[in-house]
């Protein structure tokens, strides 16, 4: 029989979350977030936690709602814009932020996740980012070593899933949920819809369930637009 | 001198038919509207789309497929979805073509610097590191001088870096110009702006061929 | 005396609920016929398939549905196929908790060696060299002895190594045997065999407990 | 409009190849392997090739078809086992052999696609295959510095394809299929069902067109298969 991840909701799926933590969140700007894992972080309360993150969320929504109560202690990110309240923490000092490139913090969050501890790459190099790393030319071109990111927990977004944790994202939504969902110690999924095993085609899984360990199926998706684009009908 | 839709359409006559390329926010995203007709080109955005298609008609929206700078967008035939790994492996690989990109100061040995004002705005570097570092063919897209009126192409970048000799050439209001043996070599010269006023507004070293042509838009 | 599926039905006990396990070719395949009914296991192929199932039915053979032995095989509900990149990012990252493999010879302190005879059987390490790198518990099973009689149970391996210092416990056809502080601890001996046989066919360094049980199968 | 990879057939999908290049050729065993292309490479008669491939086929069949007219001059592959003539040719020294740990020429595959120069690995730490490799300790364990691998060609085989070169595969016939995809100057793609412009669901994609040059319909697939194991009815 399939290993079942399958737990109750988000109370059993953030069970054991402790201050001072490292947590991964899947997402693109709003888009693919864990809406419902971080409406119940903020519920905990759990203080001093760093999160990598591609982004901060907005003022009011995603990231910027643990933001706002001051539970994060560190930010790993590689664009935090749209966010006020991040950027006065951050300008003040209350808040620690390491920004990374963004495809270097996608590779850095597969590598924890592949068992590769580091890797060269050309990003960065001749910037703030390559400070005190080390600088090797191959082809000759330098590149910079870059080390794996891992996380006590990885909190992902998915759109189907079914009881072993195999996902399915939809569309832009994909996003940093796979590395991340790889790089968990805990790796926690909330789904749009949660399905009987069996129902997914093996074929079309973008996340094998093997780096699932919680699978929930997720409430009163806001999935709000951050930039509501339109083209007139012609 | 050109608007942000006229430096646009002049990036747009930079694509070659069969390439893919990666448009940064702002002024990049534009150059999509520009594109000939039947040239065959497939744009790229970063968070994890190829063959992004314009803005979806109105109440078609999908909070599930956004570009890199969160609007709502639409996927085109052919277009596919893959996560931010696959996204920079195509980038950082080279199989995306051309970057074009938005700057606050390019030097005249290529370097750029777009994504931090020391103690005042941090905004982070996205993808743009990345993207410089790896791209074969990188154009920049800006205005020719920042709102205080003072010149964004320079001896060398003031601003804390995002890469180092990696931009090839720039396209603002004012003219096209190449970067090359650690110069800005004018090449095209906007509608109605002449030499003088392209001379006085850049800071770094400027070659000037013996003649500058008009751009053709 | 255990046959090989003895030997197989005996590291069946070694798997755990709730376990990801691989199954190397030869013996090792053959534990997936002796898991207990009731444990939720399921089985990776490094060449792309978790949730392995058994053997089809004749007739209905894929050939795009194999395991690493090359065997055609079934995919069971919650099954999902991936890529050889993926797959030993399961591998290497540690989320296959038990591997199970075959070997020719293994040293006292955990080396194993089963890829290559030089000048003679070069077959390759496959994916045994990312499995033994990674696995946090990797169990061998093999033969006590050799065709010629002589034992795989050495104080250093004389052949090519595939790891080193990885193996934990070694099952046999007459002993379960557990590496640790560069010896060999006896921990069961096979239904009917005796100790002196197990010393005889050892090799390498080998303790002795007080009291050595027989395996209950 | 999307960019076309389709070409007429197996003859102009290897258009160009030369004495001495670098193949990277999909497949598992006898499972994904490129067989068009196989065909058309040993009647075109190239020599002196390199060959990246996981296995070298059986003896005559796949990779063993270019093996048995002497047309490759070294491979590179992690398992030659099933393979008479191969084994004579490598114990003979005609052939030279580079046999390394197939998680890493699946990763050294998706590094060069992905421009990674060098990644480290704890695969092969203490074997022949680390000899000459940099050697470095993270997290207390001693890994391996690999190197990326590219080609200048590679050939692939998937089930589905678009013309615009998006591919899916089947079942276990994956593999090593998209990993080379990426890492080929020219990847050459050939398909079960070549389908129109959109007949795809871009969520469902495992191989993004960006990475395919050529793409074609195949013909005539025999798809054999090397341990053919069946279970009882019950």
């Amino acid at each position: 029989m399939a290993i079942s991840k399958e737990i109750k909701g988000v109370d059993e799926a953030c069970k054991d979350v402790k201050d001072g933590m490292t947590f991964m969140l899947g997402g693109f700007g709003l888009c693919g977030i864990p809406e419902n894992c971080i409406e119940e972080l903020v519920r905990l309360g759990v203080k001093d936690v760093t999160c990598i993150s591609n982004n901060a969320g907005v003022d009011n929504f995603g990231l910027g709602k643990l933001l706002k109560k001051s539970q994060i202690r560190k930010m790993i990110s590689s664009y935090v814009g749209e966010n006020e309240e991040f950027e006065r923490q951050m300008l003040s000092g209350e808040l620690e932020v390491d920004l990374i490139p963004q495809g270097s913090l996608a590779e850095r969050c597969r590598a924890g996740g592949a068992g590769i501890p580091a890797f060269y790459t050309p990003a960065g190099y001749g910037t703030e980012v390559a400070a005190g790393k080390e600088v090797r030319e191959f082809n000759g071109k330098p590149h910079i070593l870059e080390s794996a990111l891992t996380a006590d927990f990885a909190f992902v977004k998915a759109w189907k899933g079914d009881t072993s944790g195999n996902l399915i994202y939809k569309a832009t939504s994909r996003n940093f949920n796979p590395m991340m969902a790889m790089a968990g110690k805990i790796t926690v999924a909330e789904v749009e819809e949660l399905v009987p095993l069996g129902s997914l085609d093996p074929n079309e899984i973008h996340t094998p369930g093997i780096f699932v360990q919680r699978i929930f199926q997720g409430r009163s998706y806001e999935k709000r637009i951050e930039q509501r684009t339109v083209s007139q009908n012609k | 001198m050109l608007d942000k839709n006229g430096i646009a359409r002049r990036i747009a006559q930079e694509v070659q038919n069969g390439q893919y390329v990666n448009l940064g926010i702002g002024i990049p995203t534009l150059v999509a509207n520009h594109i000939p007709e039947g040239l065959d080109v497939e744009f790229q955005s970063e968070n994890g789309i190829l063959g992004m298609g314009p803005f979806p008609i109105e109440g078609t929206e999908d909070a599930d497929l956004i570009n890199a700078g969160k609007q709502t967008i639409t996927a085109l035939p052919g277009a596919v979805f893959f996560d931010s790994a696959t996204s920079f492996a195509m980038i950082r690989g080279q199989h995306v073509q051309l970057t074009v990109l938005g700057a606050m100061e390019v030097s005249a040995n290529g370097d750029i610097a777009n994504w931090k004002i020391p103690g005042k705005m941090v905004k982070g570097m996205g993808g743009a590191m990345d993207l410089v570092a790896s791209a074969e063919n990188i154009v920049v897209a800006m205005m020719h001088t920042n709102r205080a009126g003072e010149s964004k192409l320079l001896p060398t970048c003031s601003l804390p870096l995002t890469g180092v000799g990696c931009v090839k050439r720039v396209v603002t209001n004012l003219a096209v110009l190449d970067i090359k043996n650690g110069a800005f070599h004018l090449v095209e010269r906007a509608p109605g702006v002449t030499v003088e006023e392209i001379v006085n507004a850049t800071d770094g070293a400027l070659i000037l061929p013996e003649v500058v042509p008009e751009m053709s838009l």
